[in-house]
């Protein structure tokens, strides 16, 4: 098969052996931009070609877009990541040894998370999500200071139990397809486990289903599986914050969606959508309260990450087309707009030499550029027009509130809550008497501001197909 | 074709906000910027007084924008079109005042390019026609307004306000949201069309009720959610602070009026009896509250507050009635709370222009460090004077007018069959006579301590009148101050549309009846006739007058202030406007706020000064708000300890997570 | 020509409540100093003193406003044409439709709004007190004269004084309790806002309770002059408002001729010479108060009023 | 296949349950890295055992890397790291060893209840083994949670895994069950290469705070 599909998978790969070799940063560097570029393509070009499907890949409605957007955040971060470790090495933070590990972990990462999305084998997509787990493992490590390995450790630890329990439930799954499809690969590959879903062990499937919840959900970052969350975005390097927070938790709910639908395809398993939305509320008011008293800036977007895995996690337990269309409406968008809050953060942090927010103040004094860009993201990821994230919300809201009104005003309390908590520390950023250096600034813009053109525009007006997708996706998930 | 003009009016606003980001820097940028403003505000003006007039309405336009699949949808009904002029009326004032005004920026940037987003954010909440559009809009609005209060982001206060607005309002929106979820339905019928359609059960249309009050209200300033307003109105420039005060609570209003009486459009007796009583507690707090301000923009804002509350009062009438198929006297009160709208947007962005003026002149907003400033600045001293006597309901101006067809409304409250109306319909009459007189006392008050009396610091005795754009639109705004007071019938006509578009009714045509003068109901019942009254009292003083100067004397010696005898000729010895309500404070102050009064008296033979001071706080904080936001706190911080667990502790966690989930799987059969 | 002649009758009660005025104010300071045992000023004395005050010149301090001018004249006029509109010895005169109850109210709240802030133009420390406690005083019997207007326009439906008063005459109104409790806190306020015993003292100057000889206390000659004949007039109003609402028989109402007016004329004198007996009869029965204790003397008058309104709705049936 | 077959299954698949409490109930270091090897050849034999039923020598491969690498070498190196960074030997425990027992004894019944009800078309076999995976998976997650000390949670994650193992040969013809055994060695070859290389002693698991709020200003939060 030589479909768009081989290059997607194939590029990263290659890339991530010929970067092991390359010492020099600015070569690998460059090399790491023009892969993530010639991945993009691939991914684009995915459009165009005809939809693939066996037992071991598949490209559907559900990951086609998802697919473009990894390969895009992805390449947008590696242009934004040239840049901050340029920066990062000028101050000696990071040696280039290290970043030889870097560059190649990094597009090992992109690639285990392009297998994850296109795999139609559910052992596979777990392989994918693993290997992407451990590589950003290794990245988030990568500054060797005493919290960044504890932080690193955290992720580990957490992160093997979790890979752990969803491979049994990964196991569990098979064995209830086994009997049903028979033995060997297509009782694994996932459209035709959908297919005959109905005619599984309700059961078991609830268990299986029970075990890749934690699993997955130690990934996604729902509390109470998200202690590595915050530490792994505040101590790693910020561009790995940014694809970890813009897509790693993605391709991780993608995965749980992915066994969700099975669920929702069998008349009678365990409620998951209740399970589901207990566990996003949860996230949402936990880390909604955990937003007020934070110091460091990284820490704080990670928690706001959570909260908006909670967000979604809500919507997608609540089902039904409006609330699952706002549920992958708000994956797409906190992709884009979180990772451009890290790229502003990112630079933030360097020019002012700090991720203490105590020590960043009146920041639109000094480098109103960037100041400029974190406001409009956090405007954008608290849900306030004219940016896409309030369509999303507005959905999720409203149809839950007619639906299920008490839940629905936990919802919105949550909503208030963090909304507070995130603009209290903005306007500490942003305004009041400036401190700290305002010396210019060496950054690329382009990502940030792109990335912030596109959540606007998803505000005010959605491309046709793409409504589409989600509506199908939607009607799947039940 | 107005619909047309609309959109094209927000779509040249918001092009002129990215054009003064652009040449913010320029010294010609702000009369730019401004002066485009005046032009597209006129022409919105225009075209909204042009569909109200010749009842060119009701034309749709579908966006492409907006919700997926449906887009979004512009309308323009009476009601809009009525509400447009309003919006751009203010902006008009506001932009010739700015042209003067915004020369004293001092970070432009920070201001011009918000004011353009600002207008086009109201221009477009009041054309939207679906929830989606309605509510981006009316975000939209919140945050340019809120970025102004931040324009001079380096004093700690104005972030608290900008802050405490920002969340309060967003607090709002996600009431309108809930509201709206509710009308629209599981299904997502989210125009306002489909909202119309759909009967709604009486539960359902209560509880989208108090989701409106609630959320438009808190934009709107009701008390008690009119906290954030004293706080974030003042800390915007002058001309921001008369389009938030004198616009976009009108816009908020317009929010509740659009839901209530549009979209549900089912009043019942206890959602009118809610309205009345809270809109005369307001009445009677918001002045209050303004009584015992020092601040003189502070001092506008709570007295928003009190105009809110009557307009809210006319609008719970209105609804009373129309619950009680009363459509005459619906349409009447109806009519006077859109007239308050109208008059309360004239005088209130005409003060604040003053204030602006006086802030710009002395460099002093606290009114105990001002005085005689109506010889320094004369000019800004007619023109506020004039706004005091119309905010005060004094005939022959307009303030007096809505109140007055207010209280003819009250009037024929008592025929509502409905106990709970009938009691409190009079009683929130004698609130308002005790608003209407507090107003008096309040601006008695702000216009004798500020203008009146000896200057008490250099900073007024150095003041001096303003340039000639600012003076221009106050003097515009007073004469329309004098205009609607005077010839009141003509804007009625104008309003009936409107009322009958809301409430299936309409006052009595005014255009015909003799003399120019207004009739609420029936010529036999009330009549008021400004234009008579101001040409008696005009003939009468003059007369006495002249026949005073031509046949006693004219003669007039100037001499030392008499003061019984023992002048003193300190400054501080006059009246300050503290020790102007202290009475008043005494009386009915002190059950309604916690007031700090300290007074060190020193020992005799000392000479260490005596020193009285006092503090009111707003009491909604010390109950409401306050406990609110430590509790959020304080849990924060005992959720905070979660950060610093240990891994095996949050490995316990997820253990403990697994086994709960396993054992519901076992439980669940 | 009927025009003519309306206009005329119209006229004729302006001057009719101008002439009267400083009279009805002779009656009652004399009618009080022979209470007092005192021989008392002539009963033409206003007029001396008005006539005295206006040939004077006026003395200003230096730095008075071209509002302290204004305010006198302004004051006058607002208290004459309210004066001048409420029906005296005739119903529906001319112009008689142009203000109703409230509006009356509110043109002499504009008065007092000029004076209070004449009060404080020059900035002495008595125009201050004279001013706020004018204020204080306002903000407590505006809510029990709304009250009152509330229940007589409930009895007659309308706030049309011709009206009320015709209601009044003809109407089937028969002796109703709540009238009686209106009449009541009507005179209350009345004496609140003409400045009488108890809530104020138009007789001394040096007093530290004083209100209204506070506010005008630096005026002087013509202007001065303006304020007294104000006081007067606002005296006469509340006099003739008082019958207007509440004894209006024998006011000329159906028919327009001469004679009929005469008749109201002379019916509308005689009552206002009685009140002008009966208020300084009443005066001397009582006390001065202090300013704290206003509220509830007001508050008195606002119950009464209340108490009213409550009753009508009883007697109408809710 | 016979009951025979059917017996022995049970008895590994039973044997490592047992092991799996036994390690539980140890409160030495070393002796715990006795019972993990044993456990580790027991799995060896319990895979061994369905491949030759199922007839899948593929899964010869699998056993073969569980006792080479769980049975010998990771024990081994364990030990060196033992001696060499010199973690004293007692093991603290948050709970102690009757509780629990008690506990694991509560977790079996747990995982037995909820495979037992599931017979639909699932063979016998498949069932026993996945109630006995369940139930080491639920002990070794127990155990990391109740030792204080990096090495025994090591151990008690490679039990956890073991289990997995156990579960994933026991589900018949299975793909990428050899490619993810091994997968699962590299991943334990990781955590103890990084016991080593960042001397993680206990500090992995009791990080004094203290230290830590020197770089990181978030716990001065919390007063």
């Amino acid at each position: 098969m030589t479909s768009p599909l081989t290059y997607l998978l194939a590029i990263p790969a290659a890339a991530t052996l010929l970067l092991g070799l390359i010492a020099h940063y600015r070569i690998g560097a460059l090399l790491n931009v023009l892969a993530s570029g010639a991945t993009l393509v691939a991914a684009v070009a995915l459009l165009f070609a005809d939809r693939v499907r066996t037992d071991i890949f598949i490209i559907d409605d559900f990951n086609i877009y998802l697919v473009i957007l990894t390969a895009f955040v992805g390449f947008t971060t590696s242009i934004f990541s040239a840049t901050y470790i340029g920066h990062e090495l000028e101050i000696g933070k990071l040696t280039p040894v290290f970043l030889r590990f870097y560059h190649a972990l990094y597009q090992a990462m992109m690639a285990a998370m392009n297998l994850a999305l296109v795999s139609n084998n559910v052992g596979l997509l777990w392989v994918g999500v693993e290997v992407a787990t451990l590589s950003t493992v290794m990245m988030v490590g990568i500054y060797r200071t005493p919290e960044a390995i504890e932080a690193a450790w955290k992720y580990f630890i957490l992160g093997s139990v979790g890979i752990a329990l969803a491979f049994f439930g990964t196991i569990l799954i098979y064995l209830v397809a086994q009997p049903v499809i028979g033995e060997g690969l297509p009782a694994m590959a996932w459209d035709l486990l959908l297919r005959n879903g109905a005619a599984f062990d309700a059961k078991l499937l609830s268990l299986a289903f029970v075990f890749l919840l934690v699993g997955y959900g130690t990934k996604i970052g729902l509390a109470p599986f998200h202690a590595w969350l915050p530490d792994a975005h505040a101590e790693g390097p910020t561009p790995i914050s940014a694809v970890l927070s813009g897509l790693l938790l993605n391709v991780a709910l993608y995965a749980l969606l992915r066994f969700k639908m099975l669920l929702a395809a069998h008349p009678d398993t365990l409620n998951v959508g209740a399970i589901m939305i207990a566990l996003g509320l949860i996230s949402l008011i936990f880390s909604g309260f955990m937003l007020y008293r934070r110091r460091d800036i990284k820490r704080l977007f990670a928690y706001s990450s959570i909260e908006h895995m909670g967000i979604m996690t809500f919507a997608f337990g609540m089902g039904g087309p409006l609330a699952n269309f706002a549920g992958l409406l708000h994956m797409t968008l906190h992709s884009l707009i979180k990772s451009a809050i890290f790229f502003a953060v990112g630079h933030i942090a360097q020019v002012k030499g700090t991720q203490r927010i105590s020590q960043i103040r009146g920041l639109s004094v000094t480098h109103p550029v960037l100041a400029v860009g974190l406001a409009l993201g956090v405007i954008a990821i608290a849900g306030l027009p004219p940016f896409g994230m309030f369509l999303s919300e507005f959905m999720l809201v409203t149809s839950s509130f007619a639906r299920q009104p008490l839940l629905a005003l936990v919802l919105v309390a949550g909503l208030l809550i963090a909304f507070g908590a995130l603009v209290l520390r903005m306007q500490d950023v942003l305004f009041g008497e400036p401190n700290g250096p305002a010396g210019g600034v060496k950054a690329s813009y382009i990502p940030l501001f792109v990335h912030l053109a596109l959540a606007l525009m998803a505000g005010l007006w959605l491309p046709e197909p793409m409504v589409n997708w989600f509506r199908a996706v939607a009607a799947q998930l039940g | 074709m107005p619909l047309r003009i609309g959109l094209a009016c927000v779509v040249a606003y918001l092009v002129a906000a990215v054009l003064a980001v652009v040449i913010g820097r320029r010294r010609a940028a702000p009369a730019v910027v401004y002066g485009a403003i005046v032009a597209i505000s006129a022409a919105g003006l225009g075209s909204a007084f042009f569909a109200l007039v010749s009842g060119d309405l009701n034309t749709r336009l579908a966006l492409p924008l907006g919700l997926p699949l449906t887009g979004g949808a512009l309308r323009i009904d009476a009601l809009s079109a009525f509400f447009l002029l309003v919006v751009n009326l203010g902006g008009l004032a506001a932009g010739v005042y700015g042209i003067g005004y915004g020369r004293h920026e001092r970070s432009p940037l920070r201001v011009l390019p918000y004011i353009p987003a600002y207008l086009a954010g109201m221009n477009f909440v009041l054309m939207a026609d679906d929830a989606f559009t309605f509510l981006v809009a009316w975000e939209f609005m919140s945050l340019a307004s809120w970025i102004l209060v931040l324009a001079d982001h380096r004093r700690e206060e104005n972030a608290r306000a900008a802050y405490i607005y920002i969340v309060m309002a967003s607090a709002g929106t996600l009431c309108l949201l809930l509201a709206f979820g509710l009308l629209a339905g599981p299904h997502g019928g989210y125009a306002f069309t489909a909202m119309r359609e759909a009967a709604q059960p009486p539960l359902i249309a209560g509880l989208v009720f108090l989701l409106a009050l609630v959320g438009a209200g808190s934009k709107a300033g009701l008390v008690p959610l009119h906290i954030w307003l004293p706080l974030a109105h003042p800390a915007a420039p002058s001309h921001v602070s008369a389009l938030m005060s004198g616009v976009m609570t009108k816009v908020a209003i317009y929010g509740f009026i659009r839901i209530v009486f549009d979209l549900v459009n089912e009043p019942a007796s206890w959602m009118s009896l809610i309205v009345i009583a809270f809109g005369g507690v307001t009445a009677v707090l918001g002045v209050l509250y303004a009584l015992l301000q020092q601040d003189i923009k502070r001092l506008l804002a709570y007295s928003t507050v009190e105009n809110v509350g009557i307009i809210f009062v006319g609008l719970g009438l209105a609804m009373a009635f129309r619950a009680h198929d009363m459509a005459v006297p619906a349409a009447l009160a109806m009519t006077a709370a859109l007239l308050h709208v109208l008059n309360h947007s004239f005088f209130k962005s005409l003060l604040f222009f003053g204030a602006g003026a006086v802030v710009h002149a002395s460099g002093e907003r606290d009114m105990e460090r001002l005085g005689g400033l109506i010889r320094r600045m004369p000019h800004t001293a007619i023109v506020f004077l004039i706004g005091c006597a119309a905010i005060s309901a004094l005939p022959p101006l307009n303030g007096f007018v809505s109140e007055w067809m207010t209280f003819q409304a009250i009037l024929v409250g008592p025929q509502l069959p409905h106990w709970g109306l009938k009691l409190i319909v009079p009683t929130v009459g004698a609130l308002l006579a005790l608003a209407a007189a507090f107003a008096a006392a309040c601006f008695v008050k702000l216009f004798g301590t500020v203008f009146l009396g000896r200057a008490r610091t250099a900073a007024a005795r150095n003041a001096h009148d303003v340039d000639r754009f600012s003076l221009a639109a106050m003097y515009a705004l007073a004469a329309l101050c004098f205009l609607s007071g005077v010839v009141p019938g003509p804007l009625i006509d104008m309003l009936a549309p409107v009322a009958h578009a809301l409430v299936r009714a309409r006052m009595p045509e005014q255009s015909g009846i003799a003399w120019l003068s207004i009739v609420p109901i029936a010529a036999s019942r009330s009549s008021y006739n400004g234009l008579i009254i101001l040409s008696f009292l005009i003939c009468s003083g003059v007369l006495t007058a002249t026949v005073i100067h031509r046949f006693a004397t004219r003669a007039t010696r100037r001499s030392a202030i008499w003061d019984c005898g023992y002048p003193d000729p300190s400054l501080v010895t006059q009246y300050s406007g503290s020790s102007f309500v202290m009475p008043i404070r005494r009386v009915f102050g002190a059950a309604l706020f916690d007031i700090r009064e300290t007074v060190e008296m020193p020992p005799p033979g000392s000479a260490k000064p005596a020193r009285f001071s006092l503090k009111v706080f707003d009491p909604a904080w010390r109950f409401a708000y306050g406990p609110g936001t430590r509790a959020i706190w304080t849990a924060a911080g005992k959720l905070n300890r979660l950060q610093f667990l240990t891994i095996r502790r949050y490995l316990m966690l997820v253990f403990a997570a697994l086994i709960v989930l396993l054992i519901v799987v076992a439980a669940w059969r | 020509m009927a025009m003519i002649y309306d206009l005329v009758a119209q006229g004729l009660q302006m001057i009719l409540v101008l002439a009267v005025a400083p009279f009805i104010l002779g009656v009652t300071r004399k009618v009080k100093a022979r209470l007092l045992r005192r021989i008392g000023p002539p009963l033409l004395q206003p007029y001396r003193d008005i006539w005295k005050l206006m040939h004077k010149e006026a003395v200003m301090a230096h730095d008075a406003s071209w509002l302290y001018r204004g305010t006198p004249y302004l004051l006058f006029a607002t208290t004459w044409v309210a004066a001048a509109l409420i029906p005296t010895y005739s119903t529906g005169l001319l112009f008689s439709w142009s203000a109703d109850l409230i509006a009356i109210v509110a043109l002499l709240a504009t008065g007092r709004f000029a004076l209070a802030l004449a009060g404080m133009d020059v900035g002495t420390a008595f125009g201050g007190i004279g001013s706020s406690r004018e204020m204080l005083i306002a903000s407590l019997a505006e809510p029990a004269m709304l009250l009152v207007v509330f229940t007589v326009s409930l009895v007659a439906g309308t706030t049309q004084l011709s009206a009320i008063a015709e209601h009044m005459i003809h109407g089937s109104v028969g002796l109703r309790v709540s009238l009686g409790l209106v009449l009541f806190s009507f005179i209350f306020v009345a004496i609140a806002e003409n400045a009488r015993i108890p809530i104020d003292n138009p007789a001394t100057h040096l007093e530290l309770t004083m209100v209204h000889e506070a506010m005008v206390l630096e005026y002087s000659g013509r202007h001065l002059a303006m304020i007294e004949a104000a006081a007067a007039l606002k005296l006469t109003l509340y006099f003739s408002l008082l019958v207007c609402l509440f004894l209006p028989f024998g006011m000329a109402t159906g028919d327009k001729s001469p004679l009929a007016f005469a008749i109201g004329l002379a019916f509308y004198l005689s009552k206002i010479m009685l009140l002008a007996v009966l208020l300084p009869i009443a005066e001397t029965a009582v006390a001065k108060m202090r300013v704290f204790r206003y509220p509830v003397f007001l508050g008195g008058a606002f119950a009464t009023a209340a108490l009213a309104v409550f009753l009508l709705f009883v007697s109408q049936g809710f | 296949m016979t009951s025979l077959q059917f017996d022995i299954a049970h008895l590994l698949a039973g044997g490592m349950l047992v092991l799996s409490l036994l390690l539980l109930y140890q409160d030495r270091i070393l002796a715990t890295l006795n019972v993990f090897a044993l456990q580790a050849i027991v799995l060896s034999l319990a895979v061994a055992w369905q491949a030759y039923v199922q007839g899948a020598m593929h899964l010869m491969v699998t056993a073969l890397i569980a006792l080479v690498v769980k049975g010998f070498v990771i024990p081994a190196a364990l030990n060196r790291i033992v001696y060499r960074l010199g973690i004293h030997r007692e093991i603290e425990q948050v709970i102690g060893a009757g509780p629990t027992m008690l506990t694991g004894l509560g977790l079996i019944a747990l995982s037995i209840l909820l495979v037992m009800p599931v017979n639909v078309g699932v063979t016998a076999l498949a069932r026993e083994d996945l109630a006995f995976a369940l139930a080491v998976i639920l002990l070794g997650l127990l155990m990391m949670i109740t030792r204080r000390n990096a090495v025994t949670q090591i151990v008690g994650f490679m039990s956890l895994e073991n289990g997995l193992i156990l579960a994933a040969t026991g589900a018949r013809g299975m793909p990428l069950v050899v490619e993810i055994s091994v997968a699962f060695s590299i991943l334990i070859a990781f955590s103890v290469f990084g016991i080593f290389v960042f001397r993680i002693r206990e500090r992995f698991d009791t990080v004094d705070l203290a230290a830590l709020d020197r770089f990181r200003s978030e716990r001065s939060t919390l007063q």
